[in-house]
């Protein structure tokens, strides 16, 4: 059952992504300023927000662990933090790219660009924290106090480009700017459609820490004198 | 006041064990003049340049020397397993945070007041015009630094990678609180007054300490028991 | 017999490191001035066991209540000692520092004179300004066992506390823990010194890969033959 | 070869722990990507100053990130005092040595090699200009740092300061190192090749790794023995 | 006797810790095939001692010659076998890498074949594969024993290796032991447990502060009644 949900979604992310590349690539115009290149926020922009979403679902599986002490929610906590560090990447990297193209450079140390490559650290510091920890209880604990820690920058994140004069594009989506409707409609469906792969990556990675788990005692089983 | 005199017992522990050994802060003072050396080396400014740089180097400094004062805080209490025995005494976990913070946050401060000369001797640049604003400065910054120091020292203490750990999870998530130190003592080295475009970075620091110290209080029964 | 006239309950105690199980289900009632020799094969989970009693670790599920209060509260705490693998006590401070430093934690009135009291009874009065940093194995022990009992406490849990003692620092200790049985309190030590162990306690529970496979009075047998338990209640 | 061969196996020993958990070396690359990012906003150069920079801002984030590398490299084997039973082996102290030293390098460079062009492209600035005589700089002073690293993590390896005394001895112990090594570095980013005027520095490094390297191997027993 | 037929030859050694002396004037033949119990009290001296013979540390005075050779000679290294309190062994390795690393460092001719020769006689054989890390407290002290004899010692060196272990620990290292001691290997190992460590011993080393205040064979009267040896050698 749990298969079959897993191939239905990662069908239907397929056929998202396909009709979204077809409409980015061949249907929607070059826009005025930036031409061709601007394509990228297509995966830019959502890669960000399902990224960001990921970290809230931590900080709330965090929470929840802190509470329930049920692995599940750690389970999940991992399983969504790794999920969002690899979109978070795709955000990174293809804002890299874009800013290459218009802006000339690869990266500069504006507070959206430093926020977002912190958050990505702090991440990142996440899986390491874990890396270091035996103990399971401990390690779940643990990483759920950082968990929330790290949290306190993804506010950081979202706002920066209000807070301070950024190179970063301010918001166009709240607060402000206008975006043609189309555009609007693909950024949206392939928003969806990452949410998409990224639950489908999440749900494998469930699996598979289940399967870890049960693994891990087994051996202990085999190996106890 | 209970709570509070256990805090100040935990403290002067701390601080007596620390001022009979001194090592953390010999050596945190030490690590700091060796790099604020090793800096004068690599990067050769001007006094003007100087003068927007220090408030990034003295961060800096701080930053790297105060991880060695905040790894011992409860590395200190490794050797004989002694965290086990204020975890089972009759004390509240925010209690014994608290006094470990108090006794960090002495320890820190007294190796950036000691900074502080130096850096003006070795760059020459006169830094007290505005010495009171400064200490301010310095005591919210290295509040916030204390607080997320001891919360993830206290994480860290029983694992493996410990002296690395720290640096690495503190400094990404210290970064608001740096950014507003250095912005602040940038300014204020340089003689100007804490005027209201700056004062963003003050309420940020305050906004900083408020939440951070609030949350380690929360968080910090779990992180003991693990 | 209500909750609070047990010394130290334990209902249906579990505690999973990741999904193993080092304590399985642990029902166990110890009754106040019992003192029970908690024994088991390395890895049967004793000090998990004493570590959840101490508060210093959580269980997984169930519970464990000292005289009827969970084992985090703060009254729950001040009654019960803990004396584990190390021996918590600071290297830098002196003698008398360290113990007046747990009597100040444990909010005793006079903390000074309960200090120079255990001092006294655990044979350091000599010692009392030197740094722990300079005492021996034995004396360093000594101290050990003064900080768990210096707050007087009805239940007391030592982690194999006989462990690289000599015959001397056993001694000292025998006499400490016999004392305190006179005096009503309740006692769960761990130990693979069975000898030792079984001289002093009044029950014994055996653990065995995380059950309790035996809990009951300590029998004639037992002490005539430190090895029948395991042959009769391990497999 | 028997001496080579034992040193081959310590080196294989402690790179195979290392990559079944990884921990030295993401912890040092993860380190180094944190003082990048500390490094820029407090101090905020333009490009020509950042190329002249360079050589400065890189070697300063790989003697820190290696210090923790550096720092394990016997801290590895307090755990189950593992050194015990190496010392006790028939085994030279040299080749103990020479083995740790090897697997330090190797680990180091990594993160050397990773760090070019992530500071590359952070800092947009082409740096492959001179990318052999780069390397070559690269290697010497890595093995400059790796001996005297190695040494001072046998030294200190018992002590309780151990995280702080590592990069309090090694540091200014570096200076003529890491002096030499900025200043090529600086110089060859630049995309300027090695002229005489720079072989100075060439000299001083060479001239430093073997006088250091032979004190090494000399003193590496009494270090061991303690 | 010539020095090369002394397996363990400690002549006029003294250990200074700053002024204090941990050892004095220790003056000491082991024959080959002797098994020598180290006993003495706490901060005796006892693993000072043993350190000093393994080469891990340096005599202050007096020198130790094992087989008529420096200890730190590297065909002596190769004839002597340590187990310390620590195991020595590395937790990300496996039992199998464990192994087979010090076999290398020993030179030995066929590394795995003796690895696995011990694993199985120690009872690891199912558990070759698996990282240390998951090992238990029992399962790490038989891989450490196999450490020590991996290399078949004539010099077996042993720092309390019956502490904290259970009885069928116990029984496995008594086993080995017995074994090496009817190959007519040498052995030395301290302990507080007297009565495994007498059962096992063909003589007796008892440290008094720092001094040999008895060496010779262990008697019946010692196996008898524990507290004999100190009662008559000990102030
Ligand atoms: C490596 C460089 C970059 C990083 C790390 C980065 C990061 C982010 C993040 C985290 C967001 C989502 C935040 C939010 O919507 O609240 C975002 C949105 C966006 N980015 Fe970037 N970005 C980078 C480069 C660029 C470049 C070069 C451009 C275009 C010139 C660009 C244009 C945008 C736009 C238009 C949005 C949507 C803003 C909105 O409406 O909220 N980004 N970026
Ligand atoms: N931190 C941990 N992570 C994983 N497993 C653990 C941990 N601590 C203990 N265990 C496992 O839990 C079980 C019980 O361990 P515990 O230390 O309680 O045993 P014990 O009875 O005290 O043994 P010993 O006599 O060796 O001290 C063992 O199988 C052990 O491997
Ligand atoms: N590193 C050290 N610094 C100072 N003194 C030390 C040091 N190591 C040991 N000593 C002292 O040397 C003496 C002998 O210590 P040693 O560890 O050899 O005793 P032991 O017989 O092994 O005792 P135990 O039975 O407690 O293990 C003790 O008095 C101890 O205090
Ligand atoms: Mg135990
Ligand atoms: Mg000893």
């Amino acid at each position: 059952m749990r298969e079959k949900i897993i191939y239905g979604m990662a069908l239907l992310a397929a056929i998202l992504l396909a009709r979204n590349l077809h409409s980015t690539f061949l249907v929607l115009p070059d826009e005025a300023n930036q031409g061709m290149i601007y394509r990228i926020m297509f995966f830019h922009i959502p890669a960000a927000w399902t990224a960001l979403l990921g970290c809230a679902v931590a900080l709330v599986a965090s929470v929840m662990f802190l509470i329930t002490k049920n692995f599940r929610y750690d389970a999940l906590a991992v399983a969504v933090t790794e999920v969002g560090l690899a979109f978070l990447a795709v955000n990174i990297v293809t804002g890299s790219i874009w800013g290459r193209i218009i802006w000339g450079i690869w990266w500069t140390w504006d507070a959206r660009l430093t926020s977002a490559f912190a958050c990505w650290l702090l991440y990142f510091g996440y899986l390491m924290l874990r890396g270091a920890i035996d103990e399971p209880t401990r390690r779940a604990t643990l990483a759920a106090v950082f968990s929330i820690f790290a949290f306190a920058d993804v506010p950081i994140v979202i706002f920066s480009i209000k807070w301070w004069r950024t190179q970063h594009p301010q918001p166009v989506f709240w607060g402000g700017g206008s975006m043609d409707s189309a555009m609007w409609l693909t950024t949206m469906l392939n928003w969806v459609a990452l949410m998409l792969v990224g639950a489908v990556f999440l749900l494998v990675r469930l699996r598979q820490e289940e399967a870890q788990r049960e693994i891990d005692s087994m051996r202990r089983m085999v190996h106890a004198i | 006041m209970n709570f509070l005199r256990q805090s100040l017992t935990i403290a002067a522990k701390d601080l007596r064990a620390e001022l009979r050994t001194k090592e953390a802060i010999q050596a945190s003072l030490s690590f700091a003049l060796v790099i604020l050396l090793l800096f004068s080396f690599s990067f050769d400014p001007s006094e003007d340049e100087m003068r927007a740089l220090s408030g990034g180097l003295l961060w800096i400094v701080f930053a790297f020397a105060g991880a060695l004062i905040l790894n011992r805080t409860f590395a200190r209490e490794i050797p004989n397993d002694c965290l086990d025995a204020l975890v089972a005494a009759p004390i509240a976990g925010a209690a014994l945070f608290l006094g470990k913070a108090l006794a960090s946050f002495i320890l820190l401060f007294v190796m950036e007041l000691v900074c502080f000369p130096v850096f003006g001797i070795f760059y020459n640049i006169g830094w007290t015009a505005q010495f009171w604003p400064l200490m301010l400065v310095l005591v919210l910054a290295t509040w916030g630094f204390t607080v997320i120091g001891t919360t993830f020292s206290a994480l860290t203490v029983n694992m493996r990678l410990r002296e690395i750990m720290l640096p690495l999870l503190v400094y990404p998530l210290m970064i608001p609180c740096l950014l507003a130190a250095i912005r602040l003592t940038s300014q204020l080295v340089a003689g100007q007054p804490l005027d209201p475009e700056v004062m963003v970075w003050m309420r940020l620091l305050v906004g900083f300490n408020i939440i951070f110290t609030s949350l380690a209080l929360v968080l910090v029964e779990s992180v003991l028991l693990g | 017999m209500t909750d609070a006239a047990i010394a130290v309950a334990a209902s249906a105690v579990w505690k999973f490191h990741g999904d193993y199980p080092a304590l399985r289900d642990i029902e166990l009632s110890i009754l106040p001035g019992q003192c029970v020799a908690l024994l088991g094969r390395n890895g049967a989970g004793k000090t998990t066991l004493l570590r959840i009693m101490a508060g210093l670790s959580s269980a997984g599920r169930g519970t464990i209540r000292i005289f009827g209060n969970p084992v985090r509260e703060r009254e729950t705490r001040r009654r019960v000692g803990v004396l584990g693998h190390g021996i918590s006590i600071y290297d830098e401070l002196s003698a008398i520092e360290n113990l007046r430093l747990f009597g100040r934690l444990y909010g005793l009135a006079n903390p000074d004179r309960s200090a120079n009291e255990w001092l006294e009874r655990t044979g350091l009065d000599r010692a009392r300004n030197g740094l722990v940093r300079e005492f021996s194995r034995g004396m360093r022990q000594r101290l050990a066992v003064a900080r768990a009992f210096l707050h007087e406490p009805d239940v007391l849990l030592l982690d194999e506390p006989f462990t690289a003692l000599d015959d001397r620092a056993i001694a000292v200790l025998q006499d400490v823990l016999r004392r305190a049985r006179e005096q009503g309190r309740t006692i769960v030590m761990s130990t693979h010194q069975l000898r030792e162990a079984l001289d002093l306690a009044s029950h014994v529970a055996l653990l065995n890969r995380g059950k309790l496979g035996y809990f009951g009075e300590r029998t004639p047998e037992m002490l005539a033959d430190t090895g029948w338990l395991y042959r009769h209640y391990d497999v």
